[in-house]
């Protein structure tokens, strides 16, 4: 155990995602053995889709949960993003490359006026997002006439934006997810933005009184995660081509379960990207394994909380411990 | 003095690869003062947290009134009649006085709390301690010094046989402290056992019986206060010899140029009218009682805070400082009293720590140059001769002596010619005061120029070429070292207070 | 310590394992010649749904064939019912009923079902633009139709209201979305037909409220000089008490003779609305005629008790059989075609006919 | 002297502030609307912010304590579910799923209060798990159907008179007199027994509270348990004023609860707050959902409104309280 422990790399990557990680595969390997036909690519394609929006979300929040703050207006704004971009393309016949750069706009804007309230205005966190979660499906509505949208179809002219997701079976969404993920952990770690991110969630006075801009770099948060939030809106409609106005907050949950699930802290601070794409790929699979075993997603809620209270709370001991 | 009330016989407590408590005792005698002294870290505080239930003790006996007691949590210590006074303050903000003082056991009319009973109860309680504060006031509304009364008086509304002093004098003014002194006294009178823990070497001698001496979570000694000297007692907590002398003269020279005119600056009401200068490898010592607006004048010039009127000019030049960035791009550095709260950011390394203010310049292409940033580190580590395993180690693992020269190492990197040190040795052992005193020295010989902002005497005395004194919000004189005397100080001091 | 982490999560996965034990037995094991369809339905909430279940399984029942029934937690959440049906066709049944929450959401699965070679019967609503040869057959009302239908009825009762008023009368529609196609279908099929039957009559129309309905309608008209002025709402999200709120809004409206709610959702928040209001009746002029769609206890109550006028009701119960029953045909090589169902009309009189009854589930 | 004190201090307090928001929405909509004055118009505003009321009274607990509970909203639909699935499936007699419903949402507020206080789970953490279980929970209680509580007229049905009574042809909205009740005696409880006492003291400084000799735990945990059991309460009132429960729905309904108190003066950092101002925020929210559409906004509108309220309420106070410090 201690070696394992000691292992340089463990120590990297840190010793609860390894065993997060030992938790995926089991999950993989048990729901395989439960249900024969789990096995192979098809199911793996389907969860791969449900990880695609939802990991861009978490990786999104997981900024904002670094620097002690919360947005849970990021499955609405997804919404938001997929239907003003949407709509654009349907009934006004922008092309299909304006509307992708419009949806990851919208998302940016909403990042824009979170962060600069939060940031700016210091207005809580939590009441911003309870604000903008309301004017993002009030925008969306409005502008969409209160009408569902669907993006085109994979066979037609427009759909060469489905080839983001997949190209016949070949997972081209799963190596973009990555691509970001490793751009998104090389500024949380390597970058001053990313130092100042997370040292600001740490201690914000500490961070301001050492000359340090921490309403710009707080905003940039904010910011990075619009945009991330912009992306999953394209794989959403990628992968499940509709959105309806009204919507998206049932995705606030899990994209903020997978993040802490990962190891990130509420208290800010202390972010894991790696974690985050861990915990997404355990949401996704069990989603997908639920399905598969023929229970409904009321299930997979519920396995959902309570691994994530149990992950979160061998953080806290493990903290504990240590200090 | 009279019977023993209290004994701790052998106490040993161990934490996780530290061993807190080696076979530690400790006794109380009836209406006797006890200083318990050592360095941060000598295990005083574990101490009493044992006596008081926090900390279960793994060995050894606690006999209270001749039996033999073990207390579970604060609550079971209190009822008993021993009591401690923290040196945070435990006020809850948002209640009254009465409703704190009463917190935990208020008197009830079924199932309702008697408030005016209890705003009568402590009104009682504050007219026999001849202490002017109203029980139905909001805590946070009070001011430090009197939420410390209030916390005593809360420690003796307990009806406590046994009070521990845990610091208090921390946060009180020089008036407060007399007064703190004059209750002890009349504790003292009424055969209570008191356990007192301080830092300061003045208070010991003029409040206590005998003194207790711990170092490295072990029992070094007994004295008798009035029978041994302050340097005894120095010996005995750092186990080597340490002198305390005033400088003398002034080290500038006379023809320094000036690095930082303040003029006419005005922030809140803690800062009125304001103006001083600073020359270049001097230290310029802020005196002043609690509350005198230093702490404010600072945080206003560093940009902290928003200011209304006053022009700084930093080398000759005027410069506009509306935020700390400001005062950071003229070579202003602030090292702040709150270490944990304004300095450091605990869940980060020592190096991260260390470039916190000059990050720009380990940016190579879009990230950071995270070798350069190490090296620089590792080169302040070694020359303020930090004690840290490696410039990985997490700032929250180092002794606040330590953690207070990576502050020191942060501004340094950023090569600040001007820095500004809040109470820099406050809630440090003496020997990591004197290392930090050295290096003040040393950073004043290269050149630096720093203000000192410092509530002990000896403190201002010992490190500053010339002293401003401050006064409610004003300030009160400034005077050359060589004229300094603690009594013109004093005096300057208290000059606004009427 | 750390054994305490891993003991923990472990035991998180034998949660699951447990789950996936019981799971896999109540799914079965598929014998020789069994037939196994799976059936997706739009969600659980409206007894509607549970109607169409029963019919399924009761189907299931006679055929002696298994069948497993999902669907989402609500109508909206369409991405979910993409994942069910994708799971559905990793199954590899032998056929899939399918309820779509949307039409477009569903077109590359069911490519992938077709590809599989698995057939898919729609019921409920139809897919218009599916791949061709993918859905063999759509089990549904014709929406447009049976909201016709209670604009039909309703009118006939409105009349004389009508006819005789001096200012403008209003009659109010809640839809519970105006996105799904079932339900703006009918949505739209009340106002085109009561639009219809008024000019007939000579009075002037004009639709207003939710934009999509104003502008998909066959004529909107204009507010200021119109007879009759129809007015369409739609809650900010589907829960029922913002239904019941916009219903209250246009009930409390002076001029208001008649409503229409154009599923059960929108039905229940009409009645719910007038809980405090009280102004809905069966007496044309002094009363607002409410016109309901779909069943259920609440729905039913209310049209016994003399507070609703009338609905439209579907037969889901026929419904989910016959949905059952073409998938069985199709995996016995039968060829099928569309089958469409009857949206009928029911009040207080006809409730207990046999032609009627068997459709009103609780 | 100190008389006029209190007058300008009751001037500076939001509540007052909120109150008099709250009247001149009012007097807005009337003025705005014809069919906004009718007296069944009031009857429909009251009716739908009972159970919000009764959410909002107990999260202030948790709020007050510098914590959160998001469990609320799901969790209210969840105990609605089990407790009608009862009635009406299994027989039981009306006041005995009541009962149920009050004591699932007292045991999920047990859970919490543990997750937050013996575990240390961030609250805003641990609720949101628990509002994921209870709305997995509630589909699961009811086999994923919508529950009709016993309607008007019918058998058992006697619980929605609780809330509404007619005599004659006039509907009185008797809830509100609970409410009103409840009120006061949750705020008696705040304010003058010690739970409310400790749960101000755990918001306002917690370690200093265990210092005192308090048991932080049991009255952390408590408020928790306050607020599981008045989402019961609403659980019984959204039942009686609704005909159908649907699973899967009440997410977002303690977004509308903790707006309320939020804007009625409870601290978003703990420590400050009170059930009187929590009242009058909800009513805010539902003036604005009620309101809105009878000046002919889209139902769209309305949600773009309500967000832009809920920040001016907030940058209102921050603003103050800048102000002051100046």
């Amino acid at each position: 155990m201690e070696k394992i422990k000691q292992n340089p790399l463990v120590k990297k990557v840190g010793f609860n995602r390894v065993v997060l990680c030992c938790v995926l595969i089991l999950m993989y390997v048990l729901f395989c053995i439960a249900s024969p036909n789990f096995v192979g690519l098809p199911r793996i394609l389907s969860a791969l889709n449900y990880a695609y929006f939802l990991g861009f979300l978490s990786l999104g929040v997981t900024f904002v949960i670094a620097t002690g703050g919360i947005d849970f207006s990021i499955g609405p704004v997804m919404f938001c993003s997929a239907l003003v971009s949407g709509y654009c393309l349907t009934s006004y016949g922008m092309p299909v490359g304006v509307s992708l750069i419009i949806s990851i706009a919208v998302g940016l804007l909403f990042g824009i006026f979170n962060g600069y309230l939060v940031a700016y205005w210091s207005v809580p966190p939590f009441i911003v997002s309870m604000a903008s979660m309301n004017i993002a499906k009030g925008v969306a509505s409005v502008f969409t006439k209160t009408q569902s949208v669907s993006w085109p179809q994979g066979a037609s002219d427009q759909g060469w934006f489905r080839k983001l997701v997949k190209i016949g079976n070949i997972p081209v969404g799963l190596f973009i997810f990555i691509a970001v993920a490793i751009i998104c952990a090389m500024i949380l770690n390597k970058t001053k933005a990313g130092r100042y991110i997370l040292s600001l969630g740490s201690n914000k006075e500490a961070v301001r009184l050492s000359g340090v801009d921490v309403k710009k770099w707080e905003m940039l948060a904010y910011v990075i995660c619009g945009i991330l939030v912009g992306i999953a809106a394209i794989f959403f409609v990628g992968a499940y081509t509709t959105v309806q106005p009204g919507y998206g907050d049932q995705y606030n949950n899990e994209a903020i379960a997978g993040c802490v699930m990962g190891g990130t802290s509420m208290a800010g601070g202390l972010a894991s990207i790696a974690g985050t794409v861990i915990g997404v790929f355990i949401i996704a699979l069990l989603q997908e394994g639920i399905l598969a075993l023929g229970f409904t997603k009321d299930y997979q809620l519920i396995i959902t909380g309570i691994i994530v209270i149990v992950a979160v709370y061998a953080d806290v001991v493990a903290r504990r411990r240590k200090n | 003095m009279g019977e023993v009330i209290l004994t701790m016989k052998d106490i040993d407590k161990s934490f996780p690869g530290v061993h807190a408590l080696d076979h530690v005792s400790f006794e109380v005698q009836k209406g006797e003062v006890h200083a318990l002294m050592g360095e941060n870290g000598a295990g005083k505080s574990t101490l009493m947290k044992v006596l008081t239930g926090i900390y279960t003790k793994d060995s050894g006996s606690i006999i209270f009134e001749g039996k033999e007691v073990e207390f579970h949590n604060a609550r079971e210590a209190q009822d008993a009649g021993v009591v401690i006074v923290h040196q945070e303050l435990n006020m809850l903000g948002h209640l009254t006085v009465a409703q704190n003082i009463f917190i935990g056991r208020e008197f009830k009319k079924g199932i309702k709390i008697d408030d005016k009973k209890m705003n009568e109860e402590a009104k009682k309680l504050f007219d026999k301690l001849n202490i002017d504060i109203d029980p139905t006031e909001t805590m946070s509304n009070l001011t430090v010094g009197k939420q410390q009364m209030c916390e005593i008086a809360k420690a003796i509304s307990h009806d406590a046989k046994v009070i521990v002093f845990d610091e208090p004098s921390a946060a009180l003014t020089e008036a407060e402290i007399q007064e703190l002194f004059k209750i002890i006294n009349d504790l003292r009178k009424q055969n209570l056992g008191i356990v007192y823990i301080s830092h300061r070497m003045d208070e010991i001698k003029v409040i206590t019986d005998r003194v207790t001496v711990m170092r490295d979570g072990t029992y070094v000694g007994t004295l008798i206060t009035k029978d041994c000297t302050k340097d005894d007692i120095i010996n005995m907590m750092v186990g080597r010899v340490i002198y305390e002398d005033p400088k003398s003269k002034s080290m500038v020279a006379p023809d320094a140029p000036v690095v930082l005119k303040v003029e006419h600056l005005n922030a809140g009401k803690m800062v009125q009218d304001v103006s001083f200068e600073l020359r270049k490898g001097e230290i310029l010592g802020f005196s002043g009682l609690m509350g005198a607006g230093r702490t404010e004048t600072a945080r206003a010039i560093f940009g902290a805070d928003p200011k209304q009127s006053g022009k700084i000019y930093v080398n000759g030049k005027e410069v506009t400082i509306n935020s700390p960035e400001d005062a950071v791009k003229c070579g202003i550095g602030y090292l702040s009293e709150d270490r944990k709260r304004y300095g450091i950011v605990v869940q980060k390394t020592v190096a991260e720590n260390s470039t916190m203010a000059f990050l720009e310049n380990f940016v190579k292409g879009l990230f950071i140059d995270k070798k350069a940033e190490k090296d620089i580190a590792q080169k302040y580590v070694d020359s303020l001769a930090t004690k840290t395993p490696s410039v990985d180690q997490l700032v929250v693992n180092l002794s606040g002596g330590n953690q207070q020269k990576v502050v020191i190492a942060k501004w340094l990197v950023r090569d600040c010619d001007i820095l500004i040190f809040d109470e820099p040795t406050r809630g440090i052992d003496v020997g990591a005061k004197n290392e930090i005193y050295k290096l003040m020295n040393k950073l004043a010989e290269e050149g630096k120029s720093i203000i000192m902002i410092s509530s002990e005497m000896t403190e201002i005395l010992r490190m500053s070429d010339r002293i401003v004194v401050m006064c409610e919000g004003k300030k009160t004189g400034e005077i050359g070292i060589e004229e300094a005397k603690q009594e013109t100080i004093m005096n300057m001091a208290t000059r606004e207070i009427k | 310590m750390k054994k305490k982490v891993l003991a923990l999560l472990t035991s998180v996965a034998l949660v699951a394992t447990m789950l996936t034990a019981c799971g896999s037995e109540s799914a079965g094991s598929k014998g020789s010649g069994d037939l196994n369809f799976e059936i997706i339905v739009k969600s659980y909430q409206s007894s509607y749904w549970q109607a169409a279940v029963t019919g399924v399984n009761q189907k299931a029942g006679e055929l002696g064939v298994k069948v497993n029934c999902t669907g989402p937690n609500a109508e909206s959440d369409i991405a979910d019912q993409v994942n069910m049906l994708n799971n559905a066709i990793n199954n590899k049944p032998d056929g899939i009923g399918l309820a779509a929450c949307d039409q477009d959401a569903c077109l590359d699965s069911l490519q992938t079902a077709m590809d599989a070679g698995i057939p898919v019967v729609c019921f409920d609503s139809g897919i218009p633009n599916a791949p061709a040869g993918s859905v063999l057959s759509t089990v549904a009302t014709d929406n447009y139709a049976a909201g016709a239908t209670a604009a039909d009825n309703l009118y006939a009762a409105l009349k004389d209201t009508i006819a005789s008023a001096t200012a403008p009368v209003r009659v109010g529609e809640v839809n519970q979305e105006a996105t799904s196609e079932s339900i703006t279908s009918r949505g739209l099929g009340f106002i085109d037909k009561f639009t219809e039957l008024a000019k007939a009559d000579g009075k002037s129309v004009a639709v207003i409220g939710n934009e999509y309905f104003v502008n998909n309608c066959k004529e909107a008209g204009s507010e200021a000089d119109a007879d009759i002025i129809i007015e369409v709402a739609v809650p900010a999200q589907t829960t029922v008490e913002l239904c019941a709120t916009a219903a209250a809004t246009i009930l409390n409206k002076d001029d208001t003779i008649g409503m229409f709610g154009s599923n059960q959702v929108a039905a229940e928040g009409i009645l719910s609305a007038n809980e405090n209001l009280g102004v809905l009746g069966t007496t044309p002029g002094e009363t607002i005629l409410a016109a309901g769609f779909d069943a259920g206890s609440v729905i039913k109550s209310a049209i016994k008790g003399g507070t609703m006028y009338g609905a439209v009701t579907q037969s889901p119960l026929a419904m989910g059989q016959t949905t059952v029953e073409t998938l069985y045909k199709i995996a016995n090589g039968e060829k099928v075609s569309d089958i469409p169902t009857q949206g009928y009309w029911y009040n207080a009189d006809n409730m207990e006919d046999a032609s009627i009854a068997p459709n009103l589930y609780d | 002297m100190n008389k006029k004190n209190n007058v300008l201090s009751k001037f500076n307090n939001q509540k007052f502030i909120v109150l008099l928001v709250v009247i001149a929405l009012f007097i807005f909509f009337s003025i705005m609307s014809p069919n906004f004055r009718k007296y069944t118009t009031v009857l429909s505003i009251l009716d739908y912010s009972y159970y919000i009321i009764l959410m909002a009274i107990g999260v202030t607990f948790p709020l007050i304590t510098g914590g959160v509970d998001l469990s609320i909203g799901t969790g209210l639909i969840c105990y609605s579910l089990a407790g009608g699935y009862l009635i009406v499936h299994c027989g039981w007699p009306t006041w005995a799923g009541m009962l149920v419903s009050v004591l699932f949402g007292v045991l999920i507020g047990l859970l919490n209060g543990c997750l937050v206080s013996l575990m240390n789970l961030p609250p805003f953490l641990a609720t949101l798990c628990t509002c994921m279980i209870t709305r997995g929970l509630g589909s699961l209680c009811s086999k994923g159907f919508g529950i009709p509580w016993p309607t008007a007229g019918t058998e058992g049905s006697w619980f929605r008179n609780i809330f509404k009574i007619t005599v004659g042809e006039t509907k009185y909205p008797i809830g509100f007199i609970w409410m009103i009740l409840l009120v006061i005696v949750m705020g008696f409880v705040l304010n003058h027994t010690k739970i409310g006492r400790y749960t101000i003291a755990i918001g306002s400084n917690k370690e200093a509270a265990m210092l005192s000799g308090i048991n932080v735990k049991f009255y952390h945990t408590m408020a928790y348990v306050i607020s599981g059991f008045f989402a019961g309460l609403a659980a019984i009132a959204y039942s009686a004023v609704f005909a159908t429960v649907q699973p899967g729905s009440g997410a977002g309904f303690e977004l509308e609860a903790i707006g309320g108190a939020i804007i009625g003066g409870v601290s978003a950092s703990g420590g400050v707050g009170s059930i009187s101002g929590s009242l009058i925020g909800v009513f805010v929210i539902c003036l604005l959902k009620t309101g809105l559409p009878y000046i002919g906004l889209q139902a769209n509108w309305q949600q773009i409104i309500t967000g832009l309220v809920l920040i001016g309420a907030v940058l209102v106070d921050i603003l103050k309280k800048k102000k002051a410090v100046k």
